[in-house]
């Protein structure tokens, strides 16, 4: 355990130096949560990025149709006054919940607008990690067939 | 056959009421929906290609394309594709943005057009052709469709384009009219501009080309009236070939005095 | 489907004596080269498919269509839609209603991307209100929510509905509906299903 | 090479306001060919946005992401000309990094 933690460390200042002088780009050195990603609901996701549980919180604001012309694009857009160092969205029905989570250092605003795919009409989630507790808020977005479906 | 008609358009009344309340709540929260995504249209990053497609030097002459004439001199790309499609004295014949990208590109460049008519969309010398579309008609944004078809090849082609568009064929009868000839018709929920009249027009030719999420890919006018013709189960329109264009024209002049609303985002 | 057609293809001295003008003819010519250089076949969509029968020439032109030559073929028209309609061959005119709305849910067939392998949808949805489940549908055909509820399943209507299905020219020669069963577009089997959405009191229509 | 990405920041009351297109096909993994074979995932893993070397916003995307990915955020502590740069890498290594003035 302390070894491996040692070599997370280690790992972490090599690449730190790597981005430094230009050999890898802040993205490549930046982490994407495997686990996370593979989660088949919200206490999987949950359970990935280090929480137990998430309270519901009506300071949580999501902006988001309620009818999806197309389960292609859907908009989501989280915002909160609560002090956000990490916001994530989530869809229920979708094969891995995950859509996408977002860092916010220090002097960002708690502010993210994505689009995201849907497969189905499903809850969609927006996870707000502040002072180190979850909390969330749900939205059911309903993904229609449009066009002449040929 | 008056009988049989009578319990049918009846009970149609009957339903009709709440029907249309139910509807208009799901048409609402589809107009909010369209809102939330226009905010960064993704047809800007065909733009942004075709921006530099249209400055590079590119096939067998080596050449850029600045010097291309849509229709307001050599180079001229704001506003041009406001006043498509139109009359062009050098291949005395009306052309639309696409076709006339063509000529543009086998005279100037010396890339033929075979190559672009026999290929496919979004591949190719025609996925440039696209791009450069993005980045002409981003160019006539907000201006106003310039079509009046006051050149006698121009109102023929109007005469074709309607003609055209009032042609019923195929296994289904279907005609650009069975769907595009009233107000406030819809398939499934997507509202279907009247296309015989001007407002309904220049809604409908000025919002395309556009970017499409239920392809993730910019659709030229081009493709949209080709999978018109698709779904109106009708053999396969050729690229760039006058049907195309008569259509085109037929709705640019119909729209004439609207608005460029391009490129767009639809469903 | 080529035989159909053969069958229907219009008289083109018929439809020139029908002609308005002089003018007209010349555009016209202009027209069907202009046809004959824009399309080529592709997959099942051959070039066949722009040959217009009479009904379709006919509605394709709105002057035309107003003149009594014109009224009087379309009448004729109806009446040989109408006999032509095939009643059920079992004499049952309802089938499954949960097979009924997959097929009006779906939109594919006879397109170019489509192949003759795979069943036909009807494509219902894209124009009329069925199911109240289903928010997303069209209006160009009038609303069918409740359709059998409001109706019931008399002979009258089993027929009328059957025959719509089937044909709806033989009522309006030019109607918008496509011709199901005269294009071969759904089998007797698939109608029969559609059927049972509308009118079988199990269907969520009627709920 | 990959495309490049649409960038634009503007600055208004001490926030700036950033909106990043992307082009990228962000293939989920679920599809499948004309011929029934599924088309491998292929999409957008990490996304870094950074002003004068300092991270000011950073996601991680899964395959939901849809196709040409919009992102919009807001940071503050950064002024009008300062230069926001964008980095992305996607899961079989494909990178991109573009950048834009604060205006």
């Amino acid at each position: 355990m302390n070894n491996q933690r040692r070599n997370v460390l280690r790992l972490t200042s090599v690449i730190a130096l790597m981005v430094s002088t230009g050999l890898i780009s802040s993205a490549q050195a930046a982490e994407w949560n495997k686990a996370a990603f593979e989660g088949k609901n919200l206490d999987d996701v949950l359970k990935a990025i280090g929480g137990t549980k998430a309270e519901a919180s009506a300071d949580i604001i999501m902006r988001a149709p309620d009818i999806a012309e197309n389960g292609a694009v859907v908009p989501v857009g989280v915002e909160t006054k609560l002090k956000a160092s990490q916001i994530v969205i989530l869809v229920e029905k979708n094969p891995s919940s995950l859509a996408a989570q977002f860092m916010l250092p220090e002097g960002a605003e708690a502010f993210v607008t994505t689009r995201v795919k849907m497969g189905q009409s499903s809850n969609v989630h927006a996870l707000v990690k502040a002072d180190g507790k979850w909390y969330i808020a749900t939205k059911e977005i309903k993904v229609t067939l449009g066009g002449c479906g040929g | 056959m008056q009988t049989k008609y009578a319990p049918f358009i009846f009970a149609s009344l009957l339903s009709l009421g709440s029907a249309s309340v139910f509807s208009q709540s799901a048409t609402d929260e589809i107009a909010k929906y369209r809102e939330m995504i226009a905010d960064g249209n993704p047809s800007e990053l065909y733009e942004m290609a075709g921006e530099e497609l249209w400055k590079q030097q590119a096939g067998p002459k080596k050449a850029t394309l600045e010097k291309c004439d849509l229709g307001l001199g050599p180079g001229v790309v704001d506003g041009a594709a406001a006043q498509l499609p139109r009359y062009f004295k050098d291949t005395d014949r009306v052309q639309d943005l696409e076709s006339r990208l063509m000529t543009c590109m086998q005279t100037l460049q010396g890339i033929e057009q075979t190559e672009i008519i026999n290929g496919a969309f979004g591949k190719g010398a025609r996925k440039n052709v696209e791009a450069i579309v993005a980045y002409v008609v981003t160019h006539s944004k907000d201006m106003k469709i310039n079509v009046p078809a006051t050149h006698p090849k121009e109102k023929e082609m109007v005469a074709l384009g309607q003609k055209m568009f009032f042609y019923q064929g195929g296994p289904m009868d279907f005609s650009c009219a069975s769907c595009h000839s009233s107000s406030g018709q819809r398939i499934r929920l997507q509202d279907l501009p009247d296309l015989t009249t001007q407002a309904g027009s220049a809604l409908g030719w000025g919002s395309w080309p556009a970017y499409r999420v239920s392809s993730g890919e910019f659709w030229t006018m081009q493709r949209r009236l080709n999978d018109c013709f698709r779904q109106q189960r009708m053999p396969f329109p050729i690229y760039g070939s006058d049907v195309t264009i008569a259509l085109s024209i037929f709705m640019a002049n119909k729209g004439d005095g609207g608005t460029v609303q391009t490129p767009g985002l639809k469903r | 489907m080529n035989t159909t057609y053969l069958r229907y293809c219009t008289s083109a001295v018929l439809l020139a004596s029908l002609a308005l003008s002089v003018q007209a003819q010349t555009v016209d010519a202009k027209f069907d080269a202009m046809l004959k250089d824009g399309f080529r076949a592709e997959g099942i969509a051959g070039l066949d498919r722009l040959k217009q029968d009479q009904i379709q020439a006919i509605c394709s032109d709105t002057e035309l269509r107003q003149t009594p030559a014109a009224q009087k073929i379309l009448i004729e028209q109806q009446t040989k839609a109408m006999a032509d309609i095939k009643p059920p061959s079992d004499g049952k005119y309802l089938g499954s209603w949960k097979a009924g709305e997959a097929i009006a849910q779906s939109g594919r067939g006879a397109t170019w991307s489509d192949t003759t392998k795979a069943p036909n949808g009807g494509g219902c949805y894209n124009c009329h209100q069925i199911s109240k489940q289903e928010i997303s549908y069209g209006n160009i055909g009038p609303s069918l929510a409740g359709y059998g509820k409001a109706r019931g399943t008399s002979e009258a209507i089993l027929t009328y509905t059957w025959n719509r299905i089937n044909n709806s020219k033989a009522y309006n020669a030019c109607s918008n509906m496509p011709r199901m069963a005269h294009f071969n577009l759904l089998t007797e089997q698939q109608i029969k299903d559609v059927m049972a959405l509308l009118l079988d009191p199990e269907s969520p229509v009627n709920k | 090479m990959a495309d490049p990405m649409r960038i634009r920041a503007a600055e208004k009351d001490g926030i700036v306001d950033v909106k990043v297109l992307m082009k990228h096909d962000m293939e989920s993994g679920q599809r499948k060919d004309a011929a029934g074979v599924v088309i491998p995932a292929w999409f957008i893993q990490t996304v870094v946005a950074q002003v004068k070397g300092k991270t000011v916003f950073s996601a991680e995307f899964g395959p939901a992401v849809s196709k040409d990915p919009f992102l919009n955020f807001k940071i503050k502590g950064a002024a009008k000309g300062d230069e926001i740069v964008v980095d992305w890498v996607d899961n079989k290594g494909d990178k991109r990094s573009d950048k834009a003035k604060i205006t």
